[in-house]
């Protein structure tokens, strides 16, 4: 049930609807510093998280039903696990390897999503192995009747394995209910997008499956929200996949193990810092009158207040019984 | 009750397991059709387009779909056309088949049956020969059966197909329309991770599987016939989990172990239960621990002088027995 | 050195050259039927032929310069092994599975061409493998500053599989000198193409890679030969890739273990047979004066002399020493 | 003469070869920049982006498009930059790189080195985990060597440089920086297949590979300290074609076999040396074959305390090399 928007250019969401990406987008940008932060100050092995990513993440998520839309994503997805409904709790517990985590209690390693009842699908590391399960989802979805939709997330160096032409290929000859969300932040760590591929707009791979691709801009959260509505009214009636390719930037290190100034100039990362998704949105809602600058630092600092809690939760929480490191192996018979 | 070749009995067992479960549909190149063995012969017909789906010509695909499939409250079962065109896959099957439910703390799982013949012995080259069962069996997370008869192939793939886990059903397709066994009509299963004692004996214990039990069977009485060394075949059917249980008991008794499979020795299935064998049974053995199998070369080359000369057959079986039984 | 040629639509083929175009196509469907007999005969276990893609395999292969360029071929491709200079002695030395054969001794099935001395390059049975060894041996080229192009042969098939993609985008980020020939013949065994893509023509899938696709009728000689030999000269000049796209029909079982009535009407079989390749060529040569019917009719003799003098060669030739069998696995030291 | 850590000894293994021969050339995923583990340094300065070439993200195109190099004259160098992440490419390694030599007769010949850093031991979860070695050493046509020290890296990569076949090399990334040890400047080589025995001893033969041998060596001088055991410790160094005689020769020497790998137990490749020795060393055993190794879990949990609970480490071999000393 959306809402009509008075507000011009902002696709039809009401203005808590857009204050509710602003919240998201924030959110999302927050628990990857913290992540960062928490790594860095040792109480957590590793940290990968998407700054940069939000309005691509948080845009497309934004358009899914959660709980009945399935999401396949990857390491640099916090702002997708956290629109669907994810909390900070629940990552911030998987940062920091807890028992308690529902990503995996320990077992995987941290920005691995997973939520069963929201459908977000627990993922490896390896990329693009999440896109054929994409597929499949789809593929149940149609042999069952049901009209739910799959989104693949992936990025533009996961584009080049096989298995996601394979996937893009099934998927166009059923006309599956399949959404494939290329993040190019136009690095795979340190290898350029021009050594990537030869072309510019991947999105044009759709034509060779049959199905549309667009390229959008990733940094405008508007833009990607009105892309993925479109996708996945495409998807919902029947009418097959889309691929979606937001140009976007990781305004951060590859991972904590990663030293970007090796790759990448200052001066390319502080020019993309000032196209930051953040930043234009806050711009745009102020500009047009949906939140004013101390409504939206009271946004902030209810996410700051989240996130500040659920770390405290999530370093107090107990790290897993070494007894139980090996169930789980097969399915336990009851 | 009919006499079955093994590919009517597993045509049987997609069958019932079809009309049984809506959620359960196969999926793999070739399959409407009949498939390249014909195993999926009419159930196009019977069960329409959809639940018996030829894919694109993309074995990663066909796992990793039946993986979302699976996710998404269906029972797939992919059907490799020959156990050689798994490898594209292997990365599907190891890293996300095997690893959902441990991963997610046993939030997720994947109830898929991954379904390929494999085997040599019918002049199928390099390519159309090769056994995969060592690849799979070393991998936490999987079930890996190796059937090669019909009343086995039916009770096992039901079993498999039920199994809330991930299992790779091995056929052997030499065994394919060898020969023909009486096949029950009426639904029955064999759990899998139980091994079946198929010839009783006292003077050593012979562990082997999937076409080898025949030429196993076959050795053992040859042997038997010519100087009454009496040998105790076991079929491990299911590789993993594989019935140490069984096979240790067994050994206790007779004192000698032979094992026997037709992949190639070096890291081969079999290794695993010698050394298994060599650390559970050590004080009961009264003779090495000992295997046959096809050594070191990729399987099989296809002329069929040279492809003899490499396969483990009932002459070398028997060989190795007499052999054994003299130490 | 290509003679100039007067007859007119003739690719600047001479007569001679047109001839021998045909010499080849109708040695490769002999070849392929020899191969078919000897199989029912019970005298060869397997038998993979390729009649109906003669116009397609010998058309592009004409336009390399063989024991320069290199041709990574499939099972189906008896009339490129054959127009590279594979003769018909070693194809059946092969089919039977002889000690002398120049493929494999008798190691790998029958049609899996092999000439060290003509860069046929050894292949296996998995489809699409062949296609990045292309890649792989275009980027040697390159690294070694020789203008050799690599020629990868698959089917419409073959095409799904993900390394041909991987393949694909690794030559256009690199521009290198390799020809993706996609013989689409409408089938994978039973699986047709409208099940096998959602697209009709593959070759708009090069754009997705940045290099130039095209799709030619594979059953008409000269234009595959055209196309051919325009891609052959981009990737020799350093102007990198190009995916050709010939469609064409097999006009026979997929092997001898395959009954094609099980998947397509005779109806449909016969239709293709009446647009074949080599009646189609005959028909041209004799309308263009290139060669009178009588004229043919002795090409076609010399070529089926050439297949029965290589078929008794072959059957008298000795099977291999088991003793061997072990050999090769790895490379003996000298 | 200077002390170098492993991934020191890699790089200069790696700069040495392109500089003696300018056939070498490596590729990979962010190589270029000298990769994640640094092992790659400054070649592309040296070389140029064409001998240090970055690719796509497509394991199977780097492994596929480093066997058409090599056909074409060169000595290709892939890196995988993670083992975890092999699995695309296995059907190229297995079909291909394997296959070739064999199935054209010895006519054509695949000589490429797949670099890869494996092993547990790092927080990497079960993705940047993994040992692979057990896949690989069960494929006829593959040499797999296992390396955890500066010294052996060096002079095993340039064999497996120079070798005319397939070469698997496996780094252990937790050896990766984990000490430094004197590696010669100048050129040298070891071979691959032999083994190096690490420690000498009569009481037990302690067989291992990898970052285990660390382990072992210390839970050997600890169990001699405390009991006065006396433990020969071999370290494999390649596992296909491993050193069956250096190993046959100390079990007969000492009469009891401990062999410690970290990969999962089940089918891994100490179980092919424990069958070995159960088959061929026999009558020279007075104690159960015994082996070490991780519980059939997917190698690895993410928290410490998990991974702590599954892997191998001193204190476990120590226990086990007393259990075997007292039966
Ligand atoms: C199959 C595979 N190969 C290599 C890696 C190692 N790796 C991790 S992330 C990464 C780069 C991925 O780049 P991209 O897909 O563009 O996503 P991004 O990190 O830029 O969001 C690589 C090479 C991997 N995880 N999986
Ligand atoms: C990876 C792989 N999967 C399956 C097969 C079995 N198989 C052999 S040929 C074939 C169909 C190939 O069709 P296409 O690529 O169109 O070539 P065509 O035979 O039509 O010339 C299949 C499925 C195989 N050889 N390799
Ligand atoms: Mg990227
Ligand atoms: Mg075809």
């Amino acid at each position: 049930m959306v809402s009509v928007s008075d507000v011009p250019g902002a696709q039809g969401l009401s203005k808590d609807q857009l204050r509710e990406l602003y919240y998201k987008m924030f959110l999302a940008r927050s628990v990857g510093e913290r992540e960062r932060m928490l790594n860095r100050m040792g109480k957590g092995p590793f940290a990968v998280t998407g700054e940069g990513h939000e309005a691509t993440q948080v845009g497309t998520a934004f358009a899914m039903t959660p709980g009945k839309d399935w999401a396949l994503t990857y390491y640099r997805d916090i702002g997708v696990a956290l629109t669907l409904g994810m909390t900070p709790r629940d990552l911030l517990l998987a940062h920091l390897g807890r028992a308690e985590s529902i990503e995996s209690g320990g077992r995987n390693m941290p920005s691995h999503f997973s939520s069963v009842d929201l459908r977000i699908v627990s993922g490896s590391a390896p990329v693009a192995t999440q896109v054929p399960h994409a597929v499949g989802i789809a593929l149940a979805s149609k042999l069952r009747g049901l009209d739910e939709v799959a989104v693949a997330y992936f990025g533009d160096g996961a584009a080049s394995v096989g298995v996601v032409h394979e996937s893009m290929n099934l998927a166009g000859v059923h006309r599956l209910a399949v959404i494939f969300v290329c993040e190019n932040n136009q690095y795979a760590i340190s290898v350029p997008a021009s050594k990537q591929a030869a072309i510019t707009d991947l999105s044009i791979r759709a034509q060779g499956y049959g199905f549309p691709g667009v390229t959008v801009d990733g940094n405008d959260v508007l833009a990607v929200y009105s892309a993925a509505k479109e996708a996945v009214e495409r998807a919902r009636n029947g009418d097959g996949p889309t691929f979606i390719e937001a140009k976007t930037y990781r305004l951060v290190p590859h991972t904590s193990d990663d030293d970007d100034r090796r790759y990448r100039s200052r001066e390319e990362v502080e020019e993309w810092e000032k196209k930051g998704p953040l930043i234009r949105f806050r711009t745009w809602l102020e500009e047009n009158d949906v939140a004013s600058a101390s409504e939206i630092d009271e946004i902030e600092a209810k996410a700051m207040a989240e996130i500040d809690a659920a770390t405290e939760y999530a370093e107090a929480a107990p790290t897993p019984d070494p007894a139980t490191a090996m169930r789980h192996v097969f399915v336990e018979e009851e | 009750m009919a006499e079955k070749t093994m590919v009517e009995a597993v045509r049987d067992a997609l069958c019932d397991e079809m009309r049984r479960d809506e959620r359960v549909f196969v999926l793999g190149e070739d399959v409407g059709g009949g498939g390249v063995f014909r195993a999926t012969d009419g159930l196009r017909d019977e069960f329409g387009e959809d639940r018996c789906m030829d894919t694109p010509l993309a074995e990663a695909a066909i796992v990793g779909a039946a993986i979302g499939a699976s996710i998404n409250g269906l029972l797939p079962v992919a059907e490799i056309q020959f156990a050689d065109f798994i490898h594209p896959a292997f990365d599907q099957i190891v890293s996300e088949a095997a690893r959902l439910h441990y991963r997610s703390n046993g939030a997720w799982s994947c109830p898929i049956t991954v379904r390929t013949p494999y085997g040599a012995g019918i002049h199928g080259g390099p390519y159309h020969s090769q056994s995969i069962e060592a690849f799979y069996a070393h991998v936490p997370g999987l079930k890996v059966i190796c059937v090669a008869s019909p009343y086995d192939a039916k009770g096992l793939l039901k079993s498999a197909i039920r199994d809330p886990n991930p299992v790779m059903f091995l056929e052997h397709k030499k065994a394919y329309r060898l020969f023909r066994e009486e096949v029950p009509d009426e639904d029955y299963t064999i759990p899998i991770g139980v091994a079946a004692t198929k010839r009783e004996g006292n003077d050593m214990t012979l562990v082997t599987y999937g076409l080898m039990t025949r030429y196993s069977l076959e050795a053992a009485d040859v042997v038997e016939g010519d100087d009454g060394t009496s040998v105790e075949v076991i079929d491990l059917r299911t590789v993993s989990p594989w019935d140490k249980e069984c096979v240790l008991e067994s050994v206790r008794k007779t004192g000698k172990a032979l094992i026997v499979y037709e992949d190639n020795i070096s890291g081969g299935f079999g290794a695993e239960v010698a050394a298994t064998i060599a650390q559970d049974a050590f004080e009961f053995l009264d003779g090495p621990v000992t295997r046959i199998a096809s050594p070191d070369v990729p399987l099989a080359p296809y002329s069929s002088v040279l492809e003899e000369q490499i396969l483990p057959n009932p002459e070398k079986i028997a060989d190795g027995i007499r052999k054994l039984a003299a130490f």
